[in-house]
């Protein structure tokens, strides 16, 4: 069975969603000849040619404003924001056009586009080009959020982002892309995965483990290793999109658990997994035989050093402790 | 007024009389929708805010005639007037102005959003400059889809500061989008001169940063707007791209619902007011034969009576559902 | 003893700060002659001159940057933000320039400045000018956060603001501006509450109210009903700050109450209250009787009609009914 | 390769041998700075990424050498040159690209972050474009001090695409900031030519929006930088204020760690790399004897010593403690 890198896969999804459809097309920075900053449209520019892999200047704002009224207009546009950190420099557009239109011109309007953009540390990028900005955009209601977490998902997410009529933020997360040992099976034919189911990426007894996009990745060598090593029994549910957001999903694996620890790699004052801990806490509050803990970033911008990086971002280690301190084991 | 070396052709003399009295028409239906808002506004009817079209209706009549319907239009906060003269129902409009259900964003968006997608129009926005990069998408989906349409985007004047002003314009430019880039310039943003905002006099010179053709014209003279918008449009669909129209006009109410106008004259209004466009473009269809005085009135009052019934649609029209609230975030 | 608006309380706050230090001065859109779109600087341009009530064109993202650069080289900008949506439009030079500046610089640069802008829904302004994106701002490591309740705290927390060395964001609720109602005794002399300490308002111990805002304001109404009605004893705790944010207040109280319902006006999903419920469901878990409950906007872009504005912003009655759920009498 | 008609004296004719002699210093030690920082990156000893500067040495120093010690610079993702030209200190620098905790910014920011402060220079950025309003703000701080200090904002052909370009320069335009805007066009921005990314052929045409002086200069010539920049500067201490300067110069190098160049052409490069800025200069300054060939050597063979001694030193420097990670985020 062929396997695909992440990068693999959604390039191969942007491939047959253009072939299928027309209306189909993307747009952003250095992404036609060049093949994009990490290399994930080479090879397309060639294949679908400059009107339907459209290179624009550096030029953010514009870029998804365009996508914007496209997609009012009839079509799908695909938009590549480099790094998610530039979306920042569009985020009108994002925030209040994008996501608004709909809404405020009362349900009469559509705006099926795809914002995907490469996100996340753990390459030295420093603090401008490796955040982890998902809750910044799951506040937001209006715009979907997907953030795979492997090379299967990110195919079948992709396929039924272009395909949704809402503006979706697609989170690629940079360390993913080509590490091969997150290498996958990944069919060739297109399939969807709907947006706003999670998955059980191991199922266990013990604790829940709730993840995101590279941090399940993480998850899972920590409850592996744990079930492995200590007979703990982790179940590790991948949220796969954070909004809409599988609680069900996660409020039923606490049921069985009692327990819950939330990874996620953003920072922690304010990050994504309050919503989901609160939610558990509002309507799991039952379940819970402990106190529900998050394990996220440290509250500081990115820095650039491996050594600091590498102790601001969730740790294996990390992971443990806290897996274990709620397990009164530690 | 003109400044700049167009050959524009006079395609306005050869519209049927019919076409020439519709624009007519359009404008004092603009002109007294905005007096019957203000009334409301006074009643305090209008919730949050509105901003006024008063003055400025030979820029959206004269634009939006020399387009076709297919077309599309990016409009902006001082939205009626491109609202109407692109074809809106005025009760619809009206309705929305009071939060009820059945107006054009089921009492969702009001002033600042109205949107008719029926007739093209991709609506209001209220972020100033918001909509320029949009008008550039709808017009690349007319390229891409090749279906020979044109896209005017209209902003201020003090939107012409907004970096998006300046994306929007190069892109556009770069991709030769048939999109109409036309700024009504009416002096001022919020309080703010277009002296104290900008260092040149005039905001068309800013074609020079995008190789496209910038172009000032007077744009309370319905006739020369609808002229060169004609002839830009054309060059659009020809695939000469994009092009900077800057239309100089004046409002004449306040900024938005309260407004002392500290920042400038009565004098400065009245003489402006001299200008008035309706009556610019009306004594030239009765010095051209092509209607009577008494014509004249006939219109305006039709006008009046179609704004009194949409005032009294929009009264009688019940307020949405507040189970509506949660609904039309997103689309299936 | 006089009493004044929180709009005046802040114009008076600014008044003295400015005449205090020729450092601090403010630019934003309208403020000159005009007097900013609500008011609050009118007259100053008159007393302190175009040269430090800096007048600027319709362009957020230099106005903000131009802030941060003269922060860096010495001033204490005020900048004024007409609506804090259009925060989006600058959201760059906030959200990696100020907020980044000092740490990616190892420490090495001050970044003394305030954004104060209006912000918060109820006037009819529909979805681009009633938003509450006090989420967004305090998951931003750098910057800090602010959101006075009333007219003495305002005062107070501005000229803290305006002395603290880092990027603050003042968010100052458009309904409290000019409502008598919440007049208050301001004294004239300047004064500063700390920025980061949180305030019980009212104390009780039934049940811990924990709001921001205008809801501060509409949690003490429904509390002293339900006190003067149901004896039932709410203490209402105004965090003032939501970043820093002063959780041990807030244990503190549930620690005597048992139970807390958090109020806010953002919209629910992703709103700051998550972090609030999930820092209690962590380290003040042993102390919860019931599940933590969230009172707040619905997720749904803020609708322009009266009828639905009102039914998407946290109501008395909402609050009224989760308070009543949470202690079981519902 | 100047086009437009300014007056700009030869300023650079009167400076002393010794500073004529330190330009041609700090372009060399920003050349071979650049040599051992790509030893470096091919050594794989550069975490994340970086932009080396090699072929606009001219650019930097000769801007920079133009204003003074207590002027403020603010610089790009490119920002190595604009650093060294400053005065930084090597060694430091060096130390902050290894991530070492003794570097500019203690290891936090690395090669798209170095400022410093002590220099006047107020840092590169990760942001394309994100510093134009920095740096009107900067000089808005001088504007208020009356201190008399100038800023020179540097950006990319590329970030002149960006919204912040135009309000920026707007900005600054409208208050007369002392700020002198250099646009370092190298030809591209990352893969992108700034034939395809605009329409027009000149940058600096971009300062007719504006109503600022906008001059193209041979960025490769340090002396016409050197005097277009002191030129500007005074015209800015006696507030005229802001100009758009385009430095017509090229990278020699891959825009960051990996780039395989798909987008030019061996040809191309090699052209360029015929106007090495460098070359000229030294060829300048012996023609005109100001130093001998001997001389030349000595001072390169100085500058490579230095370099090589920051390599040591940044090797040798420790990496920051994990303690300091949340340090630095907020001020007292
Ligand atoms: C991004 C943004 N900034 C500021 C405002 C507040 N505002 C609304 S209209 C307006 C003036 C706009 O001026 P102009 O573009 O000339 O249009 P006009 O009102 O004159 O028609 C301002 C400042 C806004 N709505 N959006
Ligand atoms: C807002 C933003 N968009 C895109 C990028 C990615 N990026 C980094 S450098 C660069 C090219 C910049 O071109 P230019 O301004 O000409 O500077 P040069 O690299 O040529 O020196 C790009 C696109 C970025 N860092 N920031
Ligand atoms: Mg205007
Ligand atoms: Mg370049």
């Amino acid at each position: 069975m062929r396997e695909l890198t992440y990068l693999e896969a959604i390039k191969e999804a942007i491939r047959q969603v253009m072939k299928e459809n027309e209306d189909v097309f993307m747009l952003g920075e250095d992404i036609g000849l060049y093949g994009g900053s990490f290399g994930l449209t080479r090879g397309l520019f060639e294949e679908f040619g400059k009107d339907r892999i459209r290179n624009t200047p550096i030029a953010e704002a514009a870029l998804i404003g365009a996508a914007v009224g496209s997609a009012v207009t009839g079509m799908r546009p695909i938009a590549e924001l480099m790094f998610s950190d530039f979306s920042t420099v569009a985020w009108d557009q994002i925030v209040n056009q994008a996501a608004k239109i709909r809404y405020q011109f009362g349900g009469k309007a559509k705006v099926p586009m795809v914002i995907r953009t490469a996100h996340g540390g753990g390459m030295g990028f420093a603090a401008q080009h490796s955040q982890s900005l998902e809750a910044l955009f799951a506040h937001i209601p209006g715009l979907k959020v997907v953030m795979p977490s492997c090379p299967y998902d990110a195919k079948g997410l992709f396929i039924a982002s272009v395909y949704d009529n809402n503006p979706v933020i697609f989170l690629e997360h940079k360390i993913l892309y080509n590490n091969k040992k997150y290498s996958q099976h990944v069919p060739e034919e297109m399939y969807t995965i709907p947006l706003g189911k999670g998955e059980v990426k191991k199922s266990g007894k013990d604790l829940t483990l709730v993840a995101t996009s590279y941090m399940v990745q993480k998850s899972l060598e920590v409850a592996n290793e744990l079930k492995d090593k200590m007979q703990i029994d982790c179940e590790v549910v991948d949220l796969r999109t954070i909004k809409p957001l599988d609680i069900d999903l996660v409020i039923e694996s606490v049921k069985k658990t009692g327990r819950l620890v939330c990874v996620e790699e953003a920072c922690s004052f304010g990050g994504f997994m309050g919503e989901v801990a609160s939610q558990v806490a509002e309507f799991g509050f039952d379940y819970l035989d402990a106190p529900i803990v998050r394990v996220a970033s440290k509250n500081c911008p990115v820095p650039y050093s491996y050594v600091l990086e590498q102790e601001m971002i969730p740790s294996s280690d990390r992971i443990k402790e806290n897996i274990l301190k709620v397990l009164g084991k530690a | 007024m003109k400044e700049n070396n167009f050959k524009i052709a006079n395609k306005f003399e050869k519209l049927s009389r019919d076409k020439k009295i519709e624009m007519l028409r359009k404008m004092y239906k603009i002109r007294h929708f905005e007096v019957e808002v203000d009334k409301f506004v006074l009643r305090g009817m209008i919730y949050g805010t509105c901003h006024l079209y008063t003055g400025e209706e030979a820029s959206a009549v004269g634009a939006i005639s020399a387009i076709d319907e297919t077309d599309y239009i990016v409009s902006t906060h001082r939205g009626h007037g491109h609202c109407i003269a692109k074809g809106a129902d005025l009760n619809i409009m009206m309705a929305e102005l009071l939060g009820k259900g059945n107006g054009y964003c089921k009492g969702k968006g009001g002033s600042m959003h109205i949107a008719d997608l029926d007739s093209n129009n991709l609506g209001a926005n209220g972020i100033v400059g918001g909509g320029l990069g949009i008008a550039a998408g709808a017009a690349l989906t007319c390229t891409l889809k090749k279906n020979n349409r044109v896209v005017i985007g209209f902003f201020g004047d003090g939107a012409s500061n907004e970096g998006l002003f300046h994306e929007a314009l190069n892109l556009a430019s770069i991709w030769k989008l048939p999109v109409i880039y036309l700024c009504e310039n009416n002096q001022y943003g919020m309080s703010t001169s277009v002296k104290e905002s900008m260092n040149i006099d005039r905001v068309s010179k800013r074609a020079a940063s995008y190789g496209i053709d910038g172009i000032t014209i007077d744009g309370n003279n319905v006739i020369e707007v609808y002229n060169t918008v004609s002839h830009f449009a054309k060059r659009c669909r020809e695939g000469v791209g994009t092009v900077l129209i800057e239309s100089l006009t004046y409002r004449w109410r306040g900024h938005s619902k309260h407004d002392s106008q500290v920042y400038r004259t009565k004098e400065e209004v009245e003489e402006w007011k001299k200008l008035d466009p309706i009556k610019k473009y009306k004594e030239y269809l009765i010095e051209n034969k092509l209607i009577t005085e008494e014509e004249d009135k006939e219109i305006e009052n039709t006008a009046i009576k179609e704004i009194k019934n949409a005032v009294a649609f929009a009264e009688k029209s019940e307020y949405p559902d507040i189970s509506e609230v949660e609904k039309d975030v997103y689309s299936d």
